[in-house]
């Protein structure tokens, strides 16, 4: 009985099987995305004309003529998975600059906010699953199950409207958006021990739902868990119904919360482009929805792309967490 | 018999809506093997989880005590079960394939319970584990530690959980249907095992089973439990070589492998004409519905447990 | 939806499963609670007669200022109440026609690629790995951007995004059903597989769809709001999602604007997400009685 | 020649009804040195020079940094900025600038002609609207240093006026090397360096934009201020929070939702400004029909939507009366061109509906004429559009309100050509040549351009009168051509004039000179201080 899965090489060779087989949904997405893109009526001159409030027709087409929008689809397609083979996402015709440049610009927030909601929606939401499970049937139970259904059914965008209203309109303990003090403030340490408050709304916000769907799946597999033989088993070997919650229960538990979690992460982006338009957070989701308006569709090529890795490497933690929690899952 | 290692005494169990056990009372002395065997549903798995204060949440005990080396462990608070549990009462579980911990190394599911009772080092009570896993007789004791569950044959797990229950030198070993799910050959390798132990260590064994077979040839003493109720208590030898029971003697005679006292192969308890009874439902004898003898009587009036020898106890009234 | 089919596949179990399900007080509620919302969709032109858009009344009352307008008015004078009624219906008709479309795909997918296997699995996972993966609210900002933003491009575009979860539920249960006794039996009598697939294997892989399609109705209108809010809504029709997002500049003014449509979103989630908890609860009896 | 020189003017003079609260320019205390102001714009800008985009953002930040060759006053007068002295020759087709000597980009190298002649030929060829505006500029020679002469085509009386640094910005040829074929590559447009009382610092993605204090600045010892901050917030309450927080000191454009008006004027520690639009942010909504379709190519059809309409409301309901009423074709707010006496079709239901009757609409048994589908952008357009539906029901006509985001409306308005009419604000810019020719010229009806003439509108009558305004040089035979103009386009109805928007300007009371000419938050803020340093 070789415990193979304790071996070195488990981690690249994991990584290398998921990147395989995430290989084809890329070119996929790729090919999807792009040509799915192109259906959306308006190009980015329409954009950029509009944007300026005048043109003329021989600016137009040197526009597109510049924006390499007068070649063929497939011309255009070709040259830009030749770019995309170099690692090169094309520029942004809104902003003028090179994508990858937005996007490392606007990853680190919308990172922080995802990170953060992710993190107080895995945390509360095991500690509220765990609360419901331990008092099953009971008052406890039943308050913070409706509680639990009030966040799984409530609007994130709306909930965060409502915050505002509350916390920053009416009381005005928390700032009513972006993600830092306007101006120079918002530099250097003074930025960063100010930034929790900025976080605070939106990241509950965002992180409610999810705090919600956690919380179910942790009360309904801990109960699940705590039926099973193995549970009896710690029982008898007089550990206390505290140990063996911890100790035993939650692990195993945990499972099905960090698969749903991985695949979160990608819904989590989509959420993120409600979210931070209401907070105006400057971050990937509100870059997207600004890049859909203005018709720059390499910057949102490059955010599907980017999301998509996303998720595969959220995938990738997922297994190596799952590998971590349940030794019986090894490479086949 | 000498005295007694579990002294159960007029045991009540009772549910919101039903009482599976009732007026159960029997005794396991030391280095003794006691077997309960009754069909699905006779309570007494609930009896061995009564013992363990493990019962169900809507479960309680409602009369009776349940004495345990000089102190009532119906009347113990939680904190002192737990010291009892896994210390000085060690149990196994019919399913070896679920009763580990998937996600925990075998070593570490032993020494969880060595160093909750006698404390120490978590590498002192890798050693103890190991020397447990020799004592099991399991191979490479040292290397298996590391082991996953689910590495082990069922066989293996059965025996990492008897090294799991007698970790801490329990007086009792509570065997639930130790065997059940595991095969026919491995089931007497477990079984020696355990009966080994009992011997070495001087353990009393309260095994739980419905098979027959084991209970002829691992048995001391024999509880037969119908709905909850005790049928008859006697000596293995003498049960299987005159039950008095009509409930005892239609298990041993309807069973097709019924050859001898102590011929019985091991296999699941036999049909008998009829269904069980709701315990709780009736006034009179529990099997009186299914009994080729009963009198009149029987279905309205209970019978008690009595004597027809010095360690023969029988509740028919119609028995000899 | 699918309540009849399934009910009659299920007979034996249905019964039990409805008075279950009727014994559930959350699932009860949540009955009540759509039945209001429905009542209000359907009689939408009685209880509020006229185009809701219509300028009534001087903007922004605010909700008891007028008993004309107990809701009252938003920043055009239009009444707020009578945009809460009729608002009803576009988010119950997109929660609907959203979910039906998902079925008919998620269905239709996972029940092929279950039932043969092989690469026809092969070819329909990695599409419904390619839906997956990019984040769906984008890809659903996208479709509506595409085509312009009225009911059934919305309820499409929700429907296009959200089927694969019930692509892989149907594929498994397909997976579970094709090696039962029945099916066998089915294929040893020379039935046509598609007459296997949905005369025989599609009732018993029904259960969990049902719950499922109760939970997207759900999603579907959240995702209808969260688009409306944007601003990616029929401008013709009032929409509670439209209500709040013209009503978030006006946040620190008329909070209520915002606050009312919320609410309504809110308990409309709420019922459709009770009643898949009781669905649940009544169709899976070993989960309810753990409690 | 006409020599125009500097000349004195009261500020206040002309202007005053306009102003809401009267902001504290020219008072006579001594400017404070030092400080920081942080100013708010609703978008991230595409580039930071105004040499290739006429974004909003963009021609607020750009003056700051890249100067222009004049700037303006309110009424459009103007007044040396990088050029001392300018001439135009009698025949309009020759225009001479005398360069301010001592200016240096913050590189450190002088400002020539040279410069000048790179940016307005490039202007010609890469702004978005210098293609028209400097249409009929044939070349600049540049006799000296400080000297660039402007050889045109033909005469072009609003030119002068197109000389600002938000509209022809002076940027450094250097800067452009290696992309002269394509300026808009350049890595100047991203981090700019000019002439400017401004230096750019940082662009912070997504965020904020740092400008400091340019200590070389000619006109010494301007600047006041020490930086200057930019931030992008692009949602309309955050920003009034911000500015009553005393977080953001200045915003501009109308920065704040309507309703929140109220509030702000009441709070004293912020001051409101509504000049400052007359330059280019003079919004101006209107009705814009497709004279291709079948029922708007009828006269009669037009003036009946016309006849439904009270602007009072609109400027009511939607602008919370901010804005003043504009029922032909030029706003108001150009003060010189627009003609108070244009005639007006008046709210009269009974008029709108036998003109339909007249028309071929009748009513049917239900009072229902006909179905038609109006196309407004989300926004103050999205709600004029619901206006037109709600006052058009009643004559029988259900209007269908279609939204759809910028692009794809102006694809669809533009090169499609598929939409009956529309709800759409645009700038009218700083002369009707410029910014309202646009709409009416029936040389302009060119689909696949944004901003054209959407009504494929063809009089030759008005033709004539926009092209002989576009090279007159005798102002009043001009302003006869143009009120002319705006008589023919009220009868003709092919767009309703409706609201000229007032744009407002909010800042902390402590600012001081933020807005002292037509260019507003456009102008250079080399005069801006703060009270209290």
């Amino acid at each position: 009985m070789a415990k193979t899965h304790h071996g070195a090489g488990r981690v690249p060779r994991l990584l290398a099987r998921l990147l395989l087989r995430a290989l084809p949904t890329v070119v996929g997405v790729v090919v999807l995305i792009y040509f799915f893109l192109r259906l959306v009526p308006g190009d980015a001159a329409d954009a950029i004309a509009a944007d300026a409030g005048a043109a003329t027709s021989a600016g137009m087409e040197a526009l597109r003529a510049r924006l390499g929008l007068d070649q063929s689809l497939i011309t255009q397609f070709g040259q830009y998975v030749w770019g995309l083979l170099h690692l090169d996402l094309g520029q942004s015709v809104r902003y003028n600059a090179p994508v990858i440049d937005l996007i490392w610009q606007r990853l680190p927030d919308t990172v922080l906010l995802m990170v953060t909601a992710m993190t107080i929606a895995v945390a509360l939401g095991i500690v509220m699953g765990m609360t419901m499970a331990r008092f099953a049937g009971r008052l406890p139970d039943r308050l913070l199950s409706v509680l639990a259904l009030v966040f799984y059914s409530v609007p994130g965008f709306w909930i965060g409207l409502m915050l505002i209203v509350v916390f920053s309109v009416q009381l005005g303990w928390l700032p009513s958006g972006g993600s830092g003090p306007i101006g120079r403030a918002g530099q250097g340490w003074a930025g960063v021990l100010v930034k929790p408050r900025y976080l605070l709304l939106p990241s509950v916000s965002l992180g409610l739902f999810y705090l919600s769907i956690y919380a179910r799946l942790t009360r309904a597999s801990m109960l699940e868990q705590a039926g099973q033989d193995y549970v009896r088993t710690a029982l008898a070997k007089g550990l206390s119904p505290r140990k063996v919650m911890f100790r035993h229960v939650l692990r195993n538990a945990l499972l099905p919360v960090t698969t749903m979690v991985g695949m979160h992460v990608g819904a989590m982006l989509g959420g993120a482009v409600v979210v931070e338009t209401v907070y105006n957070w400057p971050g990937l989701g509100k870059l997207s929805f600004e890049a859909i308006l203005s018709r720059d569709f390499n910057v949102l090529m490059a955010i599907l792309l980017l999301s998509s890795f996303l998720v595969i490497a959220a995938n990738v933690m997922v297994d190596l967490v799952h590998g971590w929690l349940d030794p019986r899952i090894q490479e086949t | 018999m000498n005295a007694p290692v579990l002294d159960i005494e007029g045991l009540d169990i009772a549910f919101p809506m039903a009482r599976p056990v009732q007026n159960l009372s029997f005794q396991v002395g030391a280095g003794e093997t006691l077997a309960v065997v009754g069909e699905s549903g006779s309570g007494k798995s609930l009896t061995a989880l009564a013992v363990m204060g493990l019962l169900p949440p809507r479960a309680r005990i409602a009369a009776g005590s349940i004495r345990f080396g000089g102190r009532d462990l119906t009347g113990l608070k939680p904190r002192e079960m737990q010291d009892i549990r896994g210390g000085e009462i060690g149990m196994i579980f019919q399913e070896p394939m679920t009763s580990l911990n998937p996600v925990m190394t075998i070593g570490r599911q032993i020494t969880e319970v060595i160093r909750q009772h006698d404390g120490g080092t978590e590498e002192a009570a890798r050693g103890r584990a190991a020397e447990l896993l020799d004592l099991v007789r399991i191979p490479d004791p040292v290397a298996k530690l590391d082991a996953w569950p689910h590495e082990l044959s069922g066989g293996m797990r059965q025996r990492v959980m008897i090294a799991m229950a007698v970790a801490c030198r329990p007086s009792l070993l509570i065997a639930d249907e130790p065997t059940t799910a595991l095969d026919v050959t491995i089931q007497a390798q477990v079984l020696d095992l355990i009966d080994g132990l009992r011997r070495d260590l001087g353990i009393a064994v309260l095994l739980i089973t419905h098979d027959l077979g084991l209970v002829a040839q691992w048995a001391d003493r024999v509880v037969v439990m119908y709905a909850g109720r005790p049928m008859e208590i006697a000596g293995a030898e003498a049960l299987f070589a005159r039950p008095r029971h009509p409930y005892s003697q239609g298990l041993i005679s309807a069973s097709p492998r019924a050859q001898g006292d102590r011929g019985f192969r091991d296999g699941p308890l036999p049909e008998i004409p009829g269904n069980v009874g709701s315990a709780a439902s009736l006034v009179g004898c529990s099997f009186a519905p299914r009994c080729p003898v009963a009198l009149p009587d029987c279905a309205t009036r209970r019978p008690a447990l009595r004597q027809l020898g010095a360690a023969h106890a029988v509740a028919c009234p119609v028995a000899k | 939806m699918t309540d009849m089919t399934t009910t009659t596949a299920m007979a034996p179990a249905g019964s039990r499963a409805l008075r279950l399900f009727l014994r559930n007080p959350n699932a009860v509620a949540g009955m009540l609670i759509l039945a209001t919302v429905l009542f209000a969709a359907i009689f939408a032109d009685l209880l509020a007669p006229g185009d809701p858009l219509t300028m009534v009344a001087q903007p922004f009352l605010w909700p008891g200022q007028n008993p004309a307008y107990p809701l009252g008015t938003d920043m055009m004078g239009r009444d707020v109440l009578a945009g809460i009624i009729h608002g009803s219906r576009v988010s119950l008709a997109v929660g609907l026609a959203a979910t039906a479309t998902s079925l008919l795909i998620g269905t239709l997918v996972g029940a092929i690629t279950g039932y043969y296997g092989g690469w026809i699995d092969r070819v329909g996972m990695n599409l419904v790995e390619i839906v997956q993966t990019p984040p769906n609210f984008l890809l659903l900002v996208v479709i509506v951007a595409i085509w312009q933003p009225n009911l059934p491009t919305v309820a499409i575009g929700i429907g296009a995004v959200s089927w694969p979860t019930l692509a892989r539920l149907v594929r498994g249960e397909f997976r579970a059903i094709r090696g039962k006794e029945f099916v066998t039996a089915a294929h040893s009598l020379g039935f046509s597989d598609a007459r296997i697939i949905f005369r025989e294997v599609l009732p018993n892989a029904l259960p969990p769809v049902v719950v499922t399609s109760s939970v997207l109705v759900a999603t579907a209108i959240l995702m209808e709001s969260a688009l409306s809010f944007l601003g990616l809504s029929d401008p013709n029709r009032v929409s509670w999602g439209s209500m709040i997002g013209e009503g978030r500049e006006m946040l620190r003014t008329a909070w209520y604007l915002a606050a009312v449509p919320g609410l309504c979103i809110f308990s409309t989630v709420l019922a459709f997400n009770l009643i898949g908890d009781g669905l649940n609860d009544a169709m899976n009896p070993r989960l309810a009685g753990r409690e | 020649m006409t020599k125009i020189s500097r000349r004195t003017f009261n500020l206040l003079a002309g202007t005053s009804a306009l102003a809401m609260t009267l902001p504290h320019i020219a008072k006579a205390e001594e400017p404070v040195v030092g400080g920081s102001v942080t100013m708010a714009v609703a978008d991230e800008p595409p580039s930071l020079v105004s040499l290739t985009t006429t974004s909003a953002s963009t021609v607020i930040l750009s003056p700051k940094i890249t100067e222009g060759l004049l700037t303006f006053d309110f009424d459009l007068t103007p007044k040396p900025e990088l050029a001392t002295e300018w001439e135009v020759s009698e025949d309009g087709l020759t225009y001479t600038f005398k360069l301010r000597e001592g200016v240096k980009f913050h590189d450190g190298t002088p400002l020539t002609s040279a410069d000048v002649a790179f940016s307005l030929m490039n202007l010609k060829k890469v702004h978005p609207r210098g293609q028209s505006t400097f249409q009929s500029l044939e070349k600049v020679d540049t006799p000296d240093d400080l000297t660039a002469v402007l050889t045109l085509s033909q005469p072009a009386p609003y030119l002068l006026t197109a000389f600002s640094a938000a509209e022809a910005p002076i940027v450094p040829r250097h800067a452009y090397e290696g992309f002269e074929d394509n300026p808009v590559a350049s890595p100047n447009g991203n981090a700019p360096i000019g002439t400017g009382p401004f230096r750019f610092v940082e662009w912070a993605r997504g965020s904020y934009i740092l400008m400091e204090r340019n200590p070389d600045y000619w006109d010494a010892p301007k600047p006041y201020v020490d930086e200057l901050i930019t931030q992008f917030v692009g949602d309309a309450s955050v920003r009034s929070i911000g500015l009553e927080s005393g977080e953001i000191d200045l915003a501009g454009w109308s920065p704040v939702p309507l309703t929140d008006m109220e509030r702000i004027k009441a709070d004293p520690n912020l001051q409101v400004e509504t000049r400052g639009n007359e330059y280019q942010n003079n919004g101006f909504y209107r009705i814009e029909f497709n004279l291709e379709n079948e029922y708007f190519k009828d006269v009669r059809v037009r003036q009946a939507f016309a006849h439904m309409i009270q602007p009072q409301q609109i400027l009511d309901i939607v602008f919370m009366g901010y804005g003043d009423l504009a029922r032909g074709p030029v706003t108001p707010s150009l003060k010189k061109i627009y003609d108070p006496e244009t005639p007006v079709l008046e709210h009269d239901p009974d008029r709108a509906a036998a003109l339909l009757d007249e028309a071929g609409y009748p009513a049917d048994a239900d009072g229902k004429r006909f179905d038609v589908t109006i196309d407004a952008r989300p926004g103050v357009a999205s709600q004029i559009a619901q206006y037109m539906r709600n006052v058009l029901a009643p004559l029988g006509v259900a209007v269908t309100v279609r939204n759809e985001d910028q692009s794809a409306y102006v694809r669809r308005v533009y090169t499609d050509r598929d939409f009956a009419f529309n709800a759409q604000g645009s700038s009218q810019l700083f002369d009707p040549t410029v910014g309202t020719q646009r709409f009416y010229w029936s040389q302009n009806f060119r689909p696949g351009v944004p901003y054209s003439n959407a009504a494929a509108y063809q009089n030759p009558e008005v033709d004539a009168l926009l092209e002989a305004a576009a090279v007159e040089n005798d102002p009043a035979k001009r302003k006869e051509q143009l009120d002319a103009f705006q008589h023919v386009i009220a009868n003709d109805v092919p767009a309703i004039g409706l609201i000229a928007t007032h744009q407002i300007t909010i800042a902390n009371v402590n600012l001081v000179n933020f807005c002292t000419g037509a260019l507003g938050i456009s102008g250079n803020f080399a005069d801006l201080y703060l009270k209290d340093g």
